[in-house]
């Protein structure tokens, strides 16, 4: 166990990944000399060569569909989109090669394209470099989505994904990338909980919260303060979106009978509405109240100095833990 | 008398090189001649036989679909010279990425018959494995296909750097596309990277004159094959009627790709005789006029005066090609009314290599549902 | 009244929102001389001429970007692209650009385009030709977005979508282009239903049914045949994807309190789960049963010979109007 | 001895056409001259002082940003060159479009000094209404904005035919971007509009030899101004050190624009002295010996140099410049000193221009939140 940064762990991830496999490498703007405007590739392109770890022209649809032509000869392509904002570019040749070139060819073409993407808000950025681009490809059949939340998991899941056979679309909190936590370097993969789980990460009674990303510090942070007025919250870190681990989701809502979904991205068609519905599906009789969306609003984001009024916070959680218990909250006397 | 560089007094042809005239006559092609010195009477036989066979194949998708035996077909009529010309450059370890309109390549690929069929019929977005025969299923969303081809070429400098440090490739692909394409970003950014790189990859634009109903005027005010001087991507504009100048050009293409010099770039200039797929019809944009002159440069007539004018088509010879194209096209046809749809579970394979728990859930979900119904469909 | 196509409608609102305002201008593929690959555009190359007909070079970021510059010099572009699959290399002019960009500039800049989008399978078409990425849209703030059902919304929305000075993502299902309805050309726009309200197209008792684009005339099917079982369906037509008309969907459901949600685009993270959601969270204690979606499966569109297998159709829809009952459906006895 | 259109043994700037040497001395231009022979003193010393104020405003940006006043900052240092010497040509009707370092455009075309604050202390993604100056909010997504010079240039083109049938536009719209930006499709695209419709636009590619730590050797291996012949846009490249010089291309190139010749493109070759941003850290990826042999290229110096040789630039008049410089500098420190964040619930304003029924639900639930705080935040 070491402890170590997330852009560190994440790193470390990558060179462990294309230590165990010549076929791995990377792809991006500024990721060798500089490495990365995260630092997150800091080293690789010394130990990898320019072969390996790959400066490409700036255009973002050229990355992604050069890595596709890379994986159609056999590479493991990780591409690295310098900020959420800028995946847009490169939309298409995700959405109609990446996501569909396996099920196209009946198989015959595998696509095991890596795509991290620095994600979402709180750093006070610059517009475009806060967006919460998830829900548009949890909504596109062909590939996964997982997001991380810590360095461990950043460490190993950044692994699995470039394991797996299908493209991953890999969600990293940039506010969380100097955040430290406990890394095990040494453990094998094949020990690791697979990338499609969702975590407990707070075992509670009273409600479900389910997070991911960088929520699930807030949401934990949330469950602390809960805990001091005696409401005990069950947090779950969703780290996979597509799929979804309804198990590990529903057997919570079962017990709680509650549930408090939490995400960055604007509400409207976002995750939090997957996860409400599928449960709603599956565990209609075992809700008790009506299920809660925190999210960030319907707008573009906003100016990094506003971001707070936008960003789902711990007292935002409580209003939303409030509303699931029948408790006063903020929208108590609202119509509906 | 026109130069032998230009090939004639349209001005769509502009500074186009050429080696066989309309009526099959071998003019001398002083940039490109050495790359055809070694061709023999056989290799063009074998190039004729395949634009034949693509010619009958082509004519027969086009049956098939007013039959109402297949659900569109994108006719390739008219480019016969192009496709097989530059497929015949290609080696076996080549790779092509194609649109869907290059059946003759795909044909001279060594795709089965079949191959043309599940796809068109809508049965199946492709059918071959492209790794059997070195060309990608076709690409519908314009240009795209294009940066598939780049990054594949640096896969192949890499995978030459990992056998052995500072050894150089000797594989090249092929981006094929349109003169439509030529407008999409993704083109420009394959360029931009092949050049950056220097990757071994030849970009063929197929400037067929027309981008469904737009005239490539409105996609470029100049010859397209002068864009690629803007990236430093040396480039030819050939004929693409004339088999020979493609088959040249192509070979001259490939060899430096593979020794090194990274990317080129050919502007076959030729023509889409037919609508853009059986659903268009060309009469509401183009003069027939137009279409009449373009087939009097037929690709396949030019081929063919050439080998007969060498005494190298007898004909004899001749009609065993014909004979030949109308086994294809009986063949196609036998496939096509054999063809049975898949399965309806079917649709859920190949979502994703490993398995994965939301499309298993909802096969699932699926089986029981029509598992309801009386009929028994199959599953 | 007149009887025509909703291709014929379409065509007759555009010829009508230029006659009325001279900047009003369309931008396409194929949109000119030849009237569009669906004849929408046919005939008015020839009334209002190549300055505001304009066939474009095949780029459609670069169609969705010029058609931003048109709007900063005060024109109000409409966009055909050209299938709906096509939609993606605009993605990044659409979410980054034409949604933003009033709020960007706080207002300085309208961006009154309309991009129109033929949707949707059903027509037996190729690859790429049968997408339904309303959900992409509608999870993006600052972009309104609209289906139409039929051929008199059609005409009249397109109108208003065109008036409108927000962005409109227009979809147009193309499996309806040839089917016939009563148009009323001369009525006035100031006196049709606003483009934000749903309508509810059948009233029912037993099970709200909620709907849009293809899906309507499906859903209209499966209520008639309910009605023959003795079982009322309220169908709504949601006609406006982003806002959501909640008031017309929950007063529905308060009635019948049992809700299905029917849409061909696929499952995860689509605008069922968000109109469940959204019912889920205002009109908890209305609801009698578990909320039930009816929609595509959560693949790549397959191949069209098989296309009947991915579409919700009439049997889908009573059986999920079946759970919604409580009645033995297919789902009876699997675990949830 | 250098030829006058040979700027400099430097290969960076092969090519590119000079009027003004790094000392000052004035070169003949046979190319370009006639566009600048009416240029007075007092032009070029109003240019001389818009350039000593960019760089003020830029050096306080950068200070302010240290200071934890502003979030971020985009250093134009350098390139005050370009941005003055365009910028100068245009009319006030023009219409520009730029990227996030083209403050001195902004600066010239008479943005407020308040304008420079809001955006880069993220209290707002933009400030000026562009309207007022005829400027674009400053674009983030690279070469996006390209785009949207092309479609406004079309209309100003169906603005003259409005007025008249077959009228000419007489004004241009300008499309400001980097040399990494050149390899963005929507880059591309908007060249090819512009050309298909002969659309009066002016492309400028400021080519600082960085795109944050990626060299456009990287982006391309030939000139950037090479791209522009591809698709039949005619171009020049130019020192972009030299205000005259970008004056004079860019006279010529809105000169045609406005009367019906279509697009132009000017390559200015420049350097970006400072980081990218404020978050870079170039001494990761280039030598300091590269930066300073550029500052010894200074624009600022070299107009100074230029007007002084010709008597046209008193001491006196120097330190007013100079004083106007600290005047600008002192408003800036202060107008971002007293900026103030806006309310709260302001980030719902402007989502939609028409009333929205989604965000206005959210406004009032939001607000419902905050008022449940006793410390009263304001709303
Ligand atoms: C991204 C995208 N936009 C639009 C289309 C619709 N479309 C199909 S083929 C075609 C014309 C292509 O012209 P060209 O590149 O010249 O190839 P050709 O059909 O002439 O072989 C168009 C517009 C598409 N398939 N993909
Ligand atoms: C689409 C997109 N991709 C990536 C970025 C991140 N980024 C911001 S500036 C920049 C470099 C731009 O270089 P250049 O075009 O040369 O302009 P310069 O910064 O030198 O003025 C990059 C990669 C972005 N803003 N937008
Ligand atoms: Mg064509
Ligand atoms: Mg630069």
């Amino acid at each position: 166990m070491v402890q170590m940064t997330m852009a560190k762990a994440l790193g470390a991830g990558l060179r462990a990944a294309m230590r165990d496999d010549p076929r791995v490498l990377l792809l991006g703007e500024d990721i060798g000399t500089l490495g990365g405007v995260f630092r997150v590739t800091d080293g690789l392109l010394g130990e990898f060569g320019a072969a390996r770890v790959i400066d490409t022209p700036l255009a973002e649809s050229g990355i992604v569909g050069a890595a596709v032509g890379l994986a159609f000869r056999g590479y493991r392509p990780v591409v690295e989109i310098q900020f959420d904002g800028f995946i847009y570019p490169a939309f298409d040749q995700i959405v109609s090669q990446v996501a569909k070139l396996h099920y196209r060819t009946r198989g015959s073409v595998r696509m095991p394209l890596t795509i991290r993407v620095p994600w979402g808000g709180g750093i006070g950025a610059a517009e475009h470099h806060s967006e919460s681009p998830e829900a548009y490809f949890v909504h596109t059949a062909g590939l996964r989505v997982v997001a991380v939340s810590n360095p461990a998991d950043a460490f190993v899941m950044l692994r699995q994904a470039i394991a797996s056979d299908d493209p991953v679309v890999f969600f990293e909190p940039k506010r969380l990338y100097q955040g430290k936590g406990e890394v095990e370097l040494d453990r094998p993969l094949a020990d690791a909980r697979p990338m499609g789980l969702a975590t407990v990460v707070r075992a509670g009674r009273d409600v479900t919260l389910v997070a991911y990303g960088a929520m699930v510090r807030t949401a934990l942070d949330a469950a602390t303060a809960a805990d001091d007025e005696g409401v005990s919250l069950e947090v779950i870190d969703l780290r996979s979106l597509s799929p979804l681990d309804h198990a590990t989701v529903d057997a919570s809502v079962r017990r709680t009978g509650r549930l408090v979904v939490v995400h960055e991205a604007p509400r409207e068609a976002g995750l939090a509405a997957e996860v409400i519905t599928g449960v709603a599906e599956r565990c209609f009789d075992a809700l008790r109240s009506a299920p809660v969306r925190i999210t960030g609003h319907d707008l573009p984001y906003p100016p990094a100095k506003t971001e707070q009024h936008f960003l789902p916070d711990l007292d935002r959680i409580l209003d939303g833990v409030d509303r699931a218990l029948g408790r006063p909250n903020s929208m108590t006397g609202m119509a509906p | 008398m026109l130069s032998p560089q230009q090939t004639t007094a349209d001005p769509a042809l502009a500074g186009a090189l050429r080696m066989l005239a309309p009526d099959g006559t071998r003019h001398p092609c002083p940039e490109l001649d050495r790359w055809v010195a070694d061709v023999t009477p056989e290799q063009l036989r074998l190039m004729h036989r395949d634009m034949v066979a693509t010619r009958r194949i082509d004519r027969e998708g086009v049956a098939l679909q007013r039959q109402g035996e297949l659900g569109l077909w994108a006719p390739a009529e008219g480019q016969e010279g192009v496709q097989i010309g530059t497929a015949h450059a290609l080696r076996r370890d080549d790779f092509a990425f194609v649109s869907y309109r290059e059946h003759g390549v795909a044909y001279a690929r060594g795709a089965r018959i079949v191959d043309f069929i599940s796809i068109w019929r809508a049965e199946e977005h492709s059918s071959y494995n492209p790794f059997d025969i070195g060309v990608s299923n076709p690409q519908i969303i314009i240009g795209a296909q294009t940066l598939h081809a780049v990054g594949y070429a640096m896969g192949i400098q890499r995978d030459a750097l990992r056998a052995a440090p500072g050894a150089r490739a000797d594989q090249a692909s092929v981006a094929y596309f349109g003169d439509g394409a030529s407008s999409q970003g993704d083109v420009h950014e394959a360029m931009v990277f092949a050049a950056s790189f220097a990757a071994p990859v030849v970009f063929v634009c197929s400037n067929n004159q027309w981008a469904i109903s737009e005239p490539v005027a409105l996609q470029s005010r100049t010859p397209i094959v002068q864009r690629a001087a803007g990236y430093g991507i040396p480039a030819r504009r050939v004929d693409g009627n004339d088999p020979l100048v493609c088959l040249a050009a192509m070979r001259e293409a490939l060899h430096r790709a593979r020794t090194g010099g990274g990317p080129g770039f050919i502007e076959a200039v030729t023509y889409r005789i037919g609508p853009h797929t059986t659903s268009d019809d060309p009469t509401r944009y183009r003069p027939a006029e137009e279409v009449d002159a373009w087939r009097r440069r037929d690709p396949i007539t030019r081929l063919e005066a050439h080998l007969r004018s060498m005494g190298e088509l007898s004909d004899a010879q001749a009609s065993d090609v014909a004979a030949f194209g109308d086994r294809v096209a009986a063949e196609m046809r036998a496939a096509c009314l054999s063809m049975g749809t898949k399965a309806p579970l079917a649709i859920f394979d190949d979502v994703y290599a490993q398995p994965h728990s939301g499309v298993e859930r909802e096969r699932e979900e699926y089986r029981a549902y029509l598992s309801g119904f009386e009929d028994g469909e199959v599953l």
